[in-house]
């Protein structure tokens, strides 16, 4: 069976750390290379964060749950979801970031919006860490 | 480095997520008219979108308020997350703390 | 839902770590206290020992599983499995020291040995951290 | 604490487990008679039973050298595991370093 984690919580905005910090130490397990590793963590953050700042505007604060899933060469699924209420809004200057910082990153993302809010995203097979690696990928000339 | 030059410097560390958004929105306040402001995210090892939306209002602010802003960000997710959002090329944005040093004592913007 | 973490691996002394940390920070969104935290680790941790070093004596190495519930009041789960050989061996005097220190944190423990081995252990519901926390837990005044 | 007092160290750090074992079992070597030894875990944060059979080994080895051993050991998962092996009343076990030197420099097991 395929490697897997499933965590529910209440969504409180302290909780985005604790599930991030899960998130990363399994798929360490992965043998991941750590750019793919973040980046998967950063997609999944972004799909937290709406979950805790959006879900339950204006009613009980519910659960958000992360789901994640590692099938060999298929590669990794992320599953962030929730039971409260999508809100469509319009688009507000120096807002809207998240989701696109999630279509950047993953390979496909779907969004179901009938109970709650349930964000799927695919991430391509892990590259196993190489035995030479890149140490430094930034731009070390200064500015970036 | 330009030795004759004064800027006032944000520091933050650790992991810059929303359940720290109040203490960010409290370090990323503008009071008024000065010198540059070096915001020294070089500690900062994660950030998520709360954070570039305080980062783009406090840019926006410091613009009307002519003071110039160098941003130094080190972590590669911090990098690749403005990437991402496609803000890399509107921040100033530095890896080596001298040459967001050397953008900061470049032009006299200060009062 | 309950909360799970399942992660299977080859069996290098390797992983050993990494299955620790996974397991750690997985038990750690549960707001446990890090006492019952850690000893659940150390448990898990002696398991996966003997499934890095017997089950795959003078054979192909394979794979271990780790997975890990938790079910709120019933508490967490353990099972830590390999598809090797259970080894029975008289006692050394000198070794012997893995499944009494499993048998001493676990609430129950539970052996299977007819398809490789399959470990499973119950702890107590944890403890959510207490508001007031007892930070240094060792005697402090020298000698143990 | 006895400023006359000689004694080797040996000291590991970090999570000793089974990967470290050969590491650990070079490091918990008596090459013959000597000093006491302080066995120093004070940066070890976790440790496996693939430990303690290598440190009962060395404990009974210097104990045939007739050089005393002092471990000392700070990480509550490590006192713990010791605990629940049953083997926290056998080895001379510290959690401060003061006391350990004491107990070093307290008979004269020494060359
Ligand atoms: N889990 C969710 N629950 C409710 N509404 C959501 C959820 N996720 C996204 N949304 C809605 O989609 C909008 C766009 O999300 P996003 O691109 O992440 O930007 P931002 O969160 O900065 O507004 C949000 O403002 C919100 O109205
Ligand atoms: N996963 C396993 N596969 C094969 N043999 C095992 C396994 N787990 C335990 N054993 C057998 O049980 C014995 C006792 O295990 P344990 O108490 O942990 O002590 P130790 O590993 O130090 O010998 C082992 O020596 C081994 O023969």
């Amino acid at each position: 069976m395929a490697s897997e984690l499933r965590i529910k919580h209440v969504a409180t905005v302290e909780c985005a750390k604790l599930l991030r910090h899960a998130l990363s130490s399994f798929l360490n397990v992965l043998d991941m290379d750590p750019t793919s590793r973040d980046d998967i963590v950063t997609a999944a953050g972004e799909a937290l964060v709406n979950a805790l700042e959006h879900a339950y505007t204006g009613q009980e604060l519910g659960t958000v749950e992360l789901y994640a899933q590692e099938n060999g060469s298929e590669g990794v699924s992320i599953i962030v979801s929730d039971n409260g209420s999508f809100i469509v809004r319009d688009h507000t200057p120096g807002r809207g970031f998240g989701l696109p910082i999630v279509h950047a990153i993953a390979k496909t993302v779907s969004i179901e919006t009938d109970k709650g809010t349930r964000v799927k995203m695919m991430f391509d097979a892990p590259n196993r860490t190489p035995s030479v690696q890149i140490v430094n990928e930034g731009d070390t000339s200064g500015n970036v | 480095m330009n030795a004759n030059s004064t800027f006032d410097t944000i520091a933050l560390a650790g992991e810059l997520d929303i359940a720290r958004r109040d203490e960010v929105r409290q370090a990323l306040r503008i009071d008024g008219p000065g010198s540059g402001i070096l915001v020294d995210f070089s500690e900062v090892v994660y950030a998520d979108s709360t954070v570039i939306a305080q980062l783009l209002r406090f840019y926006n602010d410091a613009g009307e308020l002519k003071r110039r802003v160098a941003v130094l960000i080190v972590a590669p997710q911090l990098i690749r997350l403005l990437q991402y959002a496609g803000l890399s090329e509107i921040f100033p944005l530095f890896t080596e703390r001298s040459a967001a040093l050397n953008y900061l004592s470049e032009v006299g913007d200060k009062s």
